[in-house]
């Protein structure tokens, strides 16, 4: 089974990597682009463990590990094709 | 001899360099600002400095390869000038392509600052003759971004055009992994284009370069430049 | 006067923002009138303990401030001292203790984010960055995890602002699992005719905003920080503020270009309480007002309120006070670095800040009660009840040991006094080439460009003997931190300070903080160096559990000349090996009791000041005159460790020494007991007479007790044998601790 | 319409932070765990131009600025209902 785990900022907290990033869109000339998030990916596989168990034991290594939850906020899915 | 030294936003190193060009080796020196729009055909060295420039935000590199000024560096490089980068300015140089490869994260992901020694692998550069062939130096590297990568096929290549000219190792020059302080492959520490006008590197050579300090290694790095910049030097 | 009202505020909304009803009472009788929530909102922020030092302030008034060389004492960012030719050097250091406990590593980067600003406000380039560090004990299941955390977040923002971090130190205790300590500090180098205040005059004058935008984060930052701890903290969790460093560093080089014009008047940043504190405290110095419009600050979201805008504490934000007429050139300037940037308001002449939004006037408040307003408190003072019973030690019961190889082994290889290289090899210590002695001795030592002269830095504090006794801990840790300086070659010449304590309500701790800084007056006289600039961290309590008293020091010293800096470790074998100052049978408090017994007790050692100050002149004078070639004091571990670290510490090749000590006291507390006041040196042999002589003079009890050479640390104690070590083994455990330790 | 884009490295390019992050859920006792990858996570809100237009926009920007492809692969979404 394949956790895929996405963290970003929580909303009001600042984003330093996303600001720069903006910035150097508009110098590059993507006048489109209206703001930019920068966050964490992450690809967790599973073994041996149902789904039900995976979710629970996911979201405990997101709170403990993945994710500041002081400033960020994540979500995931499982996939158990993969 | 003219020496630029570029400034990126974030750039920190750019005044360490200049001192050293200016003050150690009293060599006329400009500062090149990022926004671009100079001449840079008068220059004989162009420095691109440590730092993190523009916050070395998403990838190290990745945003000031896309300055006016790297257009112009790049345009420098390619009639034959001598472009040097050191720490930031490496990571910059193949973000942009003007050296092959990659820097990724250091294996420990720490921010590494110490004093580390390479071997000089290729003393006919115009970057290192005035260094001994496999010689020994002792030069500070500070980096998050600084384990060198490149695909085997490539690197195959670089080592048989000599590319390779400096890497970490041990006292006796033993390169092992033992001595490789970021996991570069092949413990690799600077690099030359194939034209050999273009270097790249991670340890910082104006870190020991002013004689405050005992350690003057570094010197031999500036030297060799001044060398080729005064005689010409065929690689 | 139209002020825009708002909602009721109720007894529970006064709470809330930390005031007291009392508080409450007396801002409305100065006011005359109720205060709109805005204006509440601003009252905490300004009242608070954080901006107040409401508790503290009767107690600083005591400390010695001035001296020849000060330019400028505490009540602005940082303090002054003049360096001679032309030169002056700013210092200041902070606490950021909450903010790291909840989020480390950006609470930790937000406190050097804080730090710099303070420092290159002032007109000077940053020049160096040094630490001090608490956690919990490393056994705590949080304490690696936040160690990680703030060496990580120290490590982004002082590498990507280009300012090297030099110095600092770390200890663990489980005084602080509840509560860990951050602080920062930073010196910058300035013209001594070219310093920038936070000074709001000349009526008309344009106030502009620049730096990054202003979010909703850290709303009531600087209320949490003087607010004690408990469950729910938790929740307080959003207004922990993420730092942009890459701004950081652009406002650095952006003020440093803008200084050079002669038309700014003012400068301030915006910490704790934001704009806020800025605009008050700025109009305040002046004796002037300020009108606002808050529809010109820049902003990063939609929607926000005027309260919110004004207690933001979105970083990297600055206010400065220019010529009228100037705004355009400031502008284009900030436009230059990428800055955000906006007139936002005009000085006026009435000492009132008005703030508008939007053609309203949101808040009409004298600026004298806002800055000055808040009571000084005379907390009532008591000392602990228990402190005597902890004071009380009986050495018979604790065993000697007969061989002290394992001890010395045990103590290397603990968290407080294994090297710390995993910790400063992740800073950037370098970068500005002016880093002549790295971290790894006694003191940072930082050349002047441009002059003969150096600067030696470093960072004291045994919280263990200020737990035992506040008045002389802090005594000893202005000491220790004098002697880290003499030892590097540095003569002192100011200090600033940052008082960690408990719960100020409670007078227990009200004692410990009193004792604390009439010890630090004190001493600081009787020493002559001037304490020109500090903080106050209160509350530093979880559930009810305090902190040690920890009241760190910072000193600077000055070299005359750089080429005169010592390290500590020994140079060459054949050189012989001097002790100056006293052994003293004393345990009490020392690492030897911790690490061996799990024992927190006794008396700190004695400190004799005359002792110590002939010993610093002696130092200094040996090291200036080149007779010795390494110093190094005995702190924690006492003689046994500064003799391993001085065979250990060479950071290319380590060297070995063979040591004959005539003692009658404890083999224990000769080797490993912590007596102050003692420096171990190192000289050819040549130098002997000379050494010895200077002794006599200075009155200075000395005894050469050794020389360099072998690969062991071998100690005999009146002719028997009590360590034998390679040091080798010695150099692993004491290099490798700490990294093991994080793993 | 929001582009949601995916960095990771390439097959063969050692991922330092995936390997530590494995070995510190090892450590917290997650022994179902075989493998993370750590990439990276970009939100890009765009403002005004067709999907097709946003498809060879993104595709520069992935390329140009969002991953190194010497070391990493990109793929991205388009989401023009946000
Ligand atoms: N947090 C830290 N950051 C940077 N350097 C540190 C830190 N902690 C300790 N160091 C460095 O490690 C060395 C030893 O520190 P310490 O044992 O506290 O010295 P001392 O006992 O002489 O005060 C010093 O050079 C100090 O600057
Ligand atoms: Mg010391």
């Amino acid at each position: 089974m394949l956790a895929k785990i996405h963290v970003t900022f929580k909303k009001g907290v600042l984003d330093p990597q996303g600001k720069a990033v903006h910035h150097a869109l508009s110098d590059l000339g993507y006048k489109e682009v209206a703001g930019v998030q920068v966050g964490k990916y992450m690809e967790v596989q599973l073994n041996g463990i149902s789904e039900e168990e995976a979710q629970t034991r996911v979201k405990e290594m997101c709170e403990k590990l993945f994710a500041n939850t002081v400033i960020e906020s994540y979500r995931f899915t499982l996939d158990s094709a993969e | 001899m003219n020496c630029g030294v570029v400034v990126f936003p974030g750039s920190n190193c750019d005044h360490d360099c200049f001192h050293v060009l200016k003050h150690v080796f009293k060599l006329h020196t400009e500062w090149i600002w990022h926004k671009g729009g100079q001449d840079l055909s008068r220059f004989d060295l162009i420095v691109l400095p440590g730092g993190f420039s523009y916050g070395d935000y998403l990838r190290a590199g990745a945003i000031a390869q896309f300055s006016t000024v790297m257009k112009e560096v790049i345009g420098f490089a390619e009639s034959g000038g001598k472009v040097l980068g050191i720490c930031n300015g490496f990571q910059i140089l193949v973000e942009s392509g003007l050296l092959p490869g990659a820097l990724m994260q250091n294996h420990s992901r720490k921010f590494i600052c110490k004093t580390v020694l390479v071997r000089v692998e290729n003393a006919r550069t115009p970057f290192t003759q005035k260094c001994a062939e496999h010689s020994v130096l002792n030069i500070p590297i500070a980096h998050h971004q600084g384990g060198y990568f490149i695909d085997p096929e490539e690197l195959r290549r670089l080592e048989e055009n000599g590319q390779v000219v400096l890497r970490y190792c041990g006292s006796a020059g033993e390169v092992t992994g033992e001595f490789n302080p970021n996991g570069s492959v092949g413990n690799i520490a600077g690099i030359i284009n194939a034209g050999g006008n273009v270097m790249g590197m991670m340890p910082h050579p104006e870190r020991c370069a002013d004689p405050a300090w005992s350690n003057l290694d570094g010197q031999l790095i500036f030297k060799s430049i001044i060398h080729s910049c005064q005689n010409g030097v065929s690689v | 006067m139209k002020v825009r009202s708002s909602p009721d505020i109720t007894p529970d909304i006064v709470c809330q923002h930390g005031l007291t009803l009392e508080e409450y009472r007396r801002i409305q009788d100065l006011l005359g009138r109720v205060p709109n929530l805005t204006e509440l909102g601003i009252f905490s922020v300004m009242w608070s303990e954080h901006c107040s030092y409401k508790s503290s302030r009767y107690h600083l008034k005591k400390l010695p401030t001035e001296g020849p060389r000060v330019l400028q004492g505490p009540g602005e960012n940082a303090g002054v001292v003049d360096i001679g030719d032309g030169l002056a050097v700013i210092f200041k250091i902070e606490s950021h203790n909450h903010p790291s406990f909840i989020e480390p590593h950006q609470g930790a980067a937000t406190g050097v984010g804080g730090i710099l600003r303070d420092i290159f406000t002032m007109g000077a380039r940053p020049l160096a960055l040094l630490n001090s560090l608490r956690f919990g004990e490393p056994d705590h299941p949080r304490t690696r995890f936040l160690l990680n955390g703030v060496v990580d977040g120290i490590s982004s923002y002082g590498n990507c602002t280009g300012v090297p971090t030099v110095g600092g130190e770390i200890y663990f205790d489980p005084c602080y699992n509840g509560n860990i300590l951050v602080n920062v500090f930073c010196l910058g180098l300035v013209p001594s005719d070219k310093i920038f205040l936070g000074n709001a005059s000349g009526v008309g004058n344009p106030v502009i905003y620049f730096g990054s935008k202003t979010g909703r984060d850290g709303i009531h930052g600087a209320s949490m920080a003087s607010s004690e701890f408990d469950d729910s903290s938790e929740e307080k969790r959003p207004t922990v503020q993420v730092g942009d460093p890459f701004t950081e560093k652009l406002l650095i080089e952006a003020c440093l270009e803008l200084m050079k014009k002669d038309w700014v008047v003012g400068i301030q940043d915006m910490g704790a309480a934001g704009l806020t504190c800025s605009t008050f405290e700025m109009a305040g110095r002046a004796g002037t007002g300020i009108d606002l419009d808050l529809s010109r600050v820049p902003r990063r979201e939609e929607g926000m309120t005027p309260y919110e805008i004004l207690l933001s504490e979105s970083q990297e934000r600055m206010l400065v006070v220019v010529k009228r007429g100037m705004e355009e050139e400031a502008l284009a300037l900030f436009r230059k670095w990428d800055l955000d940037a906006a007139v936002v308001g005009e000085v006026t002449d009435k000492p009132v800040v008005r703030i508008f939004e939007n053609g309203n006037q949101v808040v009409h408040l004298p600026v004298e009660l806002v800055v000055d307003g808040a009571l000084d408190l005379e907390r009532p003072a008591a000392r602990p009840t228990d402190l005597d019973a902890i004071n009380r030690i009986d050495l018979t019961e604790i065993p000697e040991p007969v061989c002290g190889d394992e001890v010395l082994r045990k103590l290397l290889a603990s968290a407080n006094i294994a090297s710390k290289h995993w910790v400063y090899e992740q800073y950037d210590h370098m970068v500005r080439l002016n880093t002549l002695g790295l971290p790894g001795s006694d003191a940072a030592v930082l050349r002047v460009k441009g002059s003969k002269k150096a600067l030696a830095i470093s960072v004291d504090c045994n919280s263990r003997y200020c737990y035992l006794d506040p008045f002389y801990g802090t005594q000893i840790a202005v000491a220790e931190c004098v002697r880290n300086i003499v030892c590097s070659g540095g003569m002192p010449i100011g200090l600033t300070n940052c008082l960690n304590f408990g719960n100020p309500e409670k007078p227990e701790i009200m004692w410990q903080f009193a004792q604390s800084v009439a010890g630090l007056g004190e001493i600081c006289r009787f020493f002559d160096i001037p304490v020109v600039s500090g903080n106050v961290s209160l509350y530093n309590e979880t559930l009810g559990e305090a902190i040690y008293p920890t009241p760190t020091v910072a000193v600077v010293g000055l070299l005359e000349d750089r080429s005169c800096h010592t390290t500590q470790w020994f140079k060459e074998s054949g050189h012989l090996i001097g002790l100056m100052g006293l052994t003293l049978e004393e345990l009490g408090g020392s690492e030897y009791l911790s690490v061996r017994f799990n024992r927190v007790e006794g008396k700190p050692p004695h400190l004799d000041r005359v002792l110590e100050r002939s010993v610093h002149e002696m130092c200094l004078a040996l090291i200036s005159e080149g007779l010795v070639v390494s110093a190094h004091d005995c702190s924690e571990g006492g003689l046994g460790v500064a003799l391993a670290e001085s065979c250990i510490s060479h950071p290319e090749s380590p060297r070995g020494a063979e040591l004959h000590i005539e003692s009658t006291i404890r083999h224990d507390a000769c080797l490993f007991g912590e007596s102050q006041s003692r420096i171990l040196v190192s000289f050819p042999e040549n130098n002997r007479e000379a050494v010895e002589e200077k002794a006599r003079i200075m009155k200075v009890p000395f005894a050469v007790i050794g020389k360099v050479g072998g690969d062991s640390l071998v100690v005999n104690v009146n002719e028997e044998e009590f360590i034998r070590e390679e040091v080798a083994t010695l150099k692993k455990l004491w290099m490798g601790a700490l990294e093991t330790y994080v793993r």
